[in-house]
């Protein structure tokens, strides 16, 4: 028995965490597309060892017929070094609806203009509505409710044409876009086709361009060519925020 | 049988008879009216199949040459039937030739009605005749091979490749699915057309086609015989394409197809004139070929609170209910839709969705419930989303649904993964099998939570029922009482494709399929 | 309250009349012996601590003189303040003087009984004093920070490494954990021993050390005033120490200790003779500290069938009950046990869990019931072994449970790691929240499936309890009516540490702990 | 609309399948021991990248208090030649009890002698009562209960020590050992100890000896110096068909 306290986290080499320090424990689910038995469980094993996890060691097998799918678990052999992690956020102070209202007033002096949809063939408002509709979401109004913000909500399935048409149509600051269905990335393609049409018609500099849904990280927004990207339980202020702060910095007021 | 929940007959009776009024008078719109899509599926019906060179099908290629000619007011009938009688030629002919650009049907001399439908009897009998053969296929299977108990184990596929579903759709039904559903492509319903052939591109679902429909039920039919099983098929016929895509169904035999002009209004924009009249015929279709249809109330909770609005997926069900009644849909075959919706993590909320499922027993003794899993309240967490569905499964086995849509613990992060299914199929296997007779055992406390929670609800659907009765249909629609979502009445999708129909305007499938043959 | 059951009470008295009879029956074989362990704890909680050269404890360096002395029948307690009389030394001092070799307490002149206990009588006093402190700082958390709410979340944290083992508890508390168990490693409790200090190294669990328990209380008393709810910690003292561990769990403030010498026998094959002697001491001691124990009838259904053999469970449960009486436990501190383990794969097998955990539950009305959860048939299928822990769950917020072990969805592959207490604690929150009051709400079928299933097994557990009134204890555990296992009575491990008592033989802390001060 | 099949598998390189052949789509969960927050799941995604999944997507991560869980999917891109792979397997011809009874009739001639026992701390006796004991597991009964079997159950908590006296002493033709706590690699240990003891006492030669358990397979046990290793789900008669035919086999009749 000794008589040491357990071993503290190295930061520079983090390894996941079972029960032990360092242990490495993960586990894992996944279907291989062979037959059913001792070979297909060493199959998968195999595929862990590539993986890096030692040890693997399969702890349910299940015959799909043609298929197996495995449970299994083993232990993570890579490290991370988790102080040279920088993670891209939107940078932005975020203010209430009081706050942005007055923002509006003190640095704007008109009324902002934002156009909101979501796009191509996806039918999910519920995202854009809890972002743009005056009930917003969890209690926290949507942008319709803030005073010297003029949004317009165009809903689902709105082509990209039909979107710039519009923002240019109302003028529009801010265009808000919202991807839900992210299968064969079809949220990558629609959203890349927006950047393109915005530049074609010479406006992409004038305008903020947001978008948003549960699978859109500000990285993956970034390098889309927006200027900003928000993920699950955001709400309007954060919108509001970024949005507003972007036009005094881009001067664009 | 006595009522567990304590409800009203009163109360209940008084809800069906407002929506028996409201489908009645909605039933005189639809009765005025035809639409592309209508008149497309007659001409599917008489056998017209395939594509022009530009891809584009045959049946839309006709019916557009007769709305372009000004003819969609008599029906598509009338001019098949009148070309056959000048040119001597098939519908399949003369579908082509149209095509092809070598005959112009709206320009040829014409008959009268009666001679028209006359000459298309036949044809119209033999489509009759196929459906028929269909159906005592699908009872010979039954008889032969049985199937799953209630409440069936119906899973999705949704690769967006045919033969990519039938691989999996093949290992649902070794693993326990009673019922495949092969999920639509992304926006399929706002095609004005239905794809043709055999496809393997589609984005989160495959296309709907009838050589996909064909193959398909081609595989359950096979593995059916294998785990000694009949496995149904189910696809999608809300939309825009509602009849043509249910009356595919009814020549593939397909056993379950949702349909709901309800959803395409408020879901996919489509508009509301048009789909409520699509959705006649489609039913009529569907009836006849006794095909279980799942309407979409379920959906209204994904937008809407499953607490607050759980009355509007009562009086939702009470008006489809009445609308399949309109179309001489057996209660067997009325699969009505509600869900497992409320926030998990609501105190006594299992309680709340107890109350619902056994309402919706009471309310459909009789109608094959289609009950949807959680999906709103579904996380990336999927051991939380699991149990979940547990709890989902639980609420199915006990109060005696006909249907369970199998909750995947994927569902708030990508169509079913093989093993995604699998897991769902051993969790509801599980436990209906464990708690197979509770249903049976368990009374409700009188005056207690969930009576009290039934008889608050059903009395709220009440009330809506007779503001719609008084209001009419479109007009609620347009005021967003169910899903909390509006439409107006001359919006969304298709409404040009929508036509008041002339005094010589006949549809010869639709008297036959309600009474004619149906009870030869 | 009525029983929902419709359970006879007629049958109940009966089954618990035997039961008395058995455990005073028993209580006279006790009473007429003592154990090295116990006479070990005597000294423990006169202050003896420490261990020698050789990491030997003292208390068993002193006891083992007195037996290696023939001393053992008189008890320590006599040889202790025989020692301080003669000696002037307090009881530390001289054990450890003892250990030295500097001192044979079996060579002093001898002083007489009279004398021996009034002279230790103030190191009795303080030793007790020190335990009602330790109850009353328990006491004040309670009023001041408050509790979760029943079922507790039990949670076990098994590393082998207590300061990793701290890590886990408190992170566990702060996902909702009630009660932190810490359990021992791989076959501590066939030691004859308790071990030492903090300890780091340990097989599928830490070794129970007074020290242990003091870093843990600790750590718990901290994570308790964070989260704002008193952290209950829970340790075992079942196996060869019954007696000395409760004592430890009594001075570091355990709030619950599995304490069954029936588990011991059966499951770690200890002596019969000596663990029942030890449970008798241990259990008086629990009580006096106002702990909770648990009794180890769930582990009957890892070895037998839990359908055919709940009755076993009924009966054992109460003479459990007996045994605590007789130690003066109160009801609410009666933490007995029974489990969630019948086969998966059984049709209704859910309604049998349920008449089971709610037959307990209206049999002992005021006990803080230990609910287990499935073990035996947990598979390498976390998924499903996931849903197994969400029924377990559903039961004991239904047929309200006090105590919920949470099952691991990998109880079939490893102790916890840090994510499956996390996901467990998730699915039991959801759970007991989502059905709140559903026990409250649901009334079952006279009659029925439940009803009969719960008559039935009582029926057997009276039948059963009879039997053993007639046999005795010792033949019925000879002839393997527990858990299928069968143990002679002068077999297993530890008979050697059984010693007849002579007439002068007295334990200063019995009587006290049983009436003495604990009213005072 | 293509119309082409879909993939067949190439068995030399196989990957996981999600809903596509070779999507390699794979489900993670593990704990790392860092703050929770954009950055651990950074981290999670890095370590993920170095397991070779392409695309990972942390979909549900939680804060543990200076630990943070995460649920993770990835595409994993290593693939595995499933022909090459052979798995070492108890080779023999599994007979039923009667057929056992029939073959020490015709080919032992004399009582078989069988020791077994769960050894060391562990006290898991169900496995190998399923093994032995008359009873049996799942309607298969156990040695017990098998004509020219003579089998010794020694139950729980067994030290190697005894073990081997107790075959010494009645002459054992087999040793049957059960192993279910595996933590910390203490069956490794265990099972080893027993193997060196039996060589010191050179009886390794001389006996059958086997080892059993839910972790232990037919490769482990031969690298530990067993003739044969059966995990779950096997029964009396797999093992006393390996025993009576490797007793032939090795002329120990
Ligand atoms: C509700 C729902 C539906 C409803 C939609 C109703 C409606 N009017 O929105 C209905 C039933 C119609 C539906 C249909 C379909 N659905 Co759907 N649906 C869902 C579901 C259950 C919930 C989505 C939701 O409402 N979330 C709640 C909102 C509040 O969260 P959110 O969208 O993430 O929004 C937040 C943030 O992301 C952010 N945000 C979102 N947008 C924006 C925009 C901006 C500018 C900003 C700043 C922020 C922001 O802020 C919001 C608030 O915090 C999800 C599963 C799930 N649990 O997630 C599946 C899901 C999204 N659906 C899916 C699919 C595939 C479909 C269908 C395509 C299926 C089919 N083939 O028929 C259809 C067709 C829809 C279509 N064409 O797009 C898949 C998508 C898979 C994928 N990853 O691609 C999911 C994940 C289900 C699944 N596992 O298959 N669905
Ligand atoms: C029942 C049980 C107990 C019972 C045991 C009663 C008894 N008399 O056996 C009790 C309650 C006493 C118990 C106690 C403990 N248990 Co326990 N227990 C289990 C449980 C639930 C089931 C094991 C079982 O009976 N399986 C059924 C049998 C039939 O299967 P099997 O053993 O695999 O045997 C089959 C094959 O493996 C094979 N086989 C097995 N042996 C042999 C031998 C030969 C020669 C052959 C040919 C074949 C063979 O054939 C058998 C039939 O097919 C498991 C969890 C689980 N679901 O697996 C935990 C489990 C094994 N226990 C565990 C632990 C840690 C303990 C404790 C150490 C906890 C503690 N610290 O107090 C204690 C102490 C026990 C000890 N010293 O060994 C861990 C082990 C973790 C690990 N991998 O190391 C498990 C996995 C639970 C967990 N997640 O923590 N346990
Ligand atoms: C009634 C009904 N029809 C159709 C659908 C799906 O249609 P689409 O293919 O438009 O997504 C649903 C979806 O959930 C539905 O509930
Ligand atoms: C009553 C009782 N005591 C003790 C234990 C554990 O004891 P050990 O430390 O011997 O494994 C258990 C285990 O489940 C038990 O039920």
């Amino acid at each position: 028995m000794s008589k040491t306290a357990p071993a503290k986290v190295d930061l520079t080499k983090v390894k996941p965490y079972g029960d032990t320090m360092n242990d490495g424990m993960v586990q894992l689910s996944f279907t291989l597309p062979v037959p059913y038995g001792e070979e297909a469980n060493e199959a998968a094993r195999i595929l862990a060892k590539k993986m890096g996890l030692d040890e693997p060691s399969v702890v349910f097998s299940k015959d799909l017929g043609g298929y197996t799918c495995f449970i299994l678990y083993g232990k993570c052999q890579h490290t991370v070094d988790y102080t040279s992690i920088k993670v891209p956020k939107v940078e932005v102070e975020v203010m209430d609806r009081l706050e942005c209202e007055k923002f509006i007033e003190e640095n704007i002096k008109r009324d902002v203009v934002i156009v909101g949809a979501c796009t191509g063939t996806d039918a999910h408002t519920v995202g854009i509505d809890a972002i743009i509709n005056m009930k917003g979401y969890h209690g926290h109004f949507g942008l319709e409710r803030y005073k010297g913000i003029q949004a317009i909500n165009m809903g689902s399935q709105v082509p990209n044409e039909e979107l710039v048409a519009k923002a240019i149509e109302v003028n529009a600051d801010a265009i808000l876009v919202s991807q839900i269905v992210t299968q064969k990335d079809i949220h990558v393609q629609n959203l890349t086709e927006l950047v393109e049409l915005l530049e074609a018609e010479g406006l992409r500099d004038k305008i903020i361009l947001v978008c948003g849904g549960p699978r859109i990280s500000h990285e993956l927004a970034q390098e889309l060519g927006y200027d900003a990207g928000f993920g699950p339980d955001t709400y309007a202020e954060n919108v509001a925020s970024f949005v507003l702060e972007e036009m005094v910095k881009r001067k664009l007021v | 049988m006595k009522s567990k929940l304590n409800l009203d007959p009163k109360i209940i009776d008084s809800a069906r008879s407002s929506a028996a009024k409201i489908a009645q008078d909605m039933q005189k719109f639809i009765d005025r009216h035809t639409t592309v899509s209508t008149e497309r599926t007659v001409l599917r019906l008489l056998g017209i199949d395939g594509v022009d060179e530009y891809d584009f099908p045959l049946p839309n290629v006709v019916v557009d040459a007769i709305k372009d000619g000004g003819g969609l007011a008599r029906g598509a009938a009338y001019w098949i039937g009148n070309a056959m009688i000048q040119t001597g030629l098939s519908p399949q002919e003369i579908a082509e030739r149209v095509a092809a650009g070598e005959l112009d049907i709206m320009k040829l001399p014409t008959a009268s009605a009666k001679e028209a439908e006359e000459k298309i009897m036949p044809e119209v009998k033999k489509a009759l005749k196929n459906i028929k053969a269909q159906t005592e296929k699908r009872n010979h299977y039954l008889q032969t091979l049985g199937e799953g108990k209630q409440p069936y184990l119906y899973v999705i596929v949704a690769t967006g490749n045919v033969y990519e579903d039938i691989v999996q759709a093949q290992a649902a039904a070794r693993q326990g699915a009673d019922v495949i559903a092969v999920i639509r492509t992304t926006a399929q319903s706002l095609l004005d057309y239905v794809p043709y052939g055999p496809t393997t591109e589609g984005f989160g679902g495959t296309y709907a086609t009838q050589e996909n429909f064909r193959l398909m039920r081609k595989a359950l039919d096979e593995v059916g015989e294998e785990v000694g099983r009949y496995i149904r098929l189910c696809n999608y016929s809300s939309g825009m394409c509602m009849p043509e895509i249910a009356a595919m169904g009814a020549i593939e035999r397909l056993d379950m197809m949702l349909n709901d002009a309800l959803y395409g209004i408020l879901f996919r924009d489509i508009n509301m004139q048009r789909t409520l009249v699509d959705q006649y015929f489609s039913r009529v279709i569907i009836g006849y070929a006794d095909i279980i249809f799942n309407s979409g109330e379920d959906n209204y909770l994904t937008t809407a609170d499953a607490y607050e609005e759980a009355h509007t997926v009562v009086a939702s069900q009470f008006i489809n209910e009445q609308f399949a009644v309109l179309a001489n849909i057996k209660e067997e075959r009325m699969g009505l839709g509600h869900a497992f919706e409320m926030d998990p993590d609501m105190e006594n909320g299992f309680l709340y969705e107890l109350a619902q499922a056994v309402m919706a027993r009471e309310l459909f003794p009789k109608a094959p419930l289609k009950y949807m899993p959680p999906t709103k309240y579904m996380t990336g967490n999927i051991f939380k989303g699991h149990i979940q569905n547990a709890l989902f499964n639980v609420v199915s086995i006990w109060s005696g649904q006909s249907i369970q849509l199998l909750g995947m613990m994927t569902e708030a992060i990508h169509t079913p993964h093989m093993q995604d299914r699998i897991y769902s199929l051993e969790n509801a296997s599980y436990i209906f099998n464990n708690m197979r007779d509770l249903g049976e055992e368990i009374e409700f406390k009188k005056d207690g939570i969930i009576q009290k929670r039934a008889q608050a609800v059903l009395k709220d659907a009440e009330k809506l029922l007779k503001e719609i009765e008084k209001e009419g249909l479109f007009q609620t629609l347009e005021k967003g009482k169910f899903g909390g979502v509006k439409r107006p009445r001359d919006g969304g999708k298709g409404l040009e494709g929508v036509c008041v129909k002339d005094e010589q305007y006949f549809n010869p499938f639709i008297p036959l399929m309600l009474g004619g043959e149906k009870n030869e």
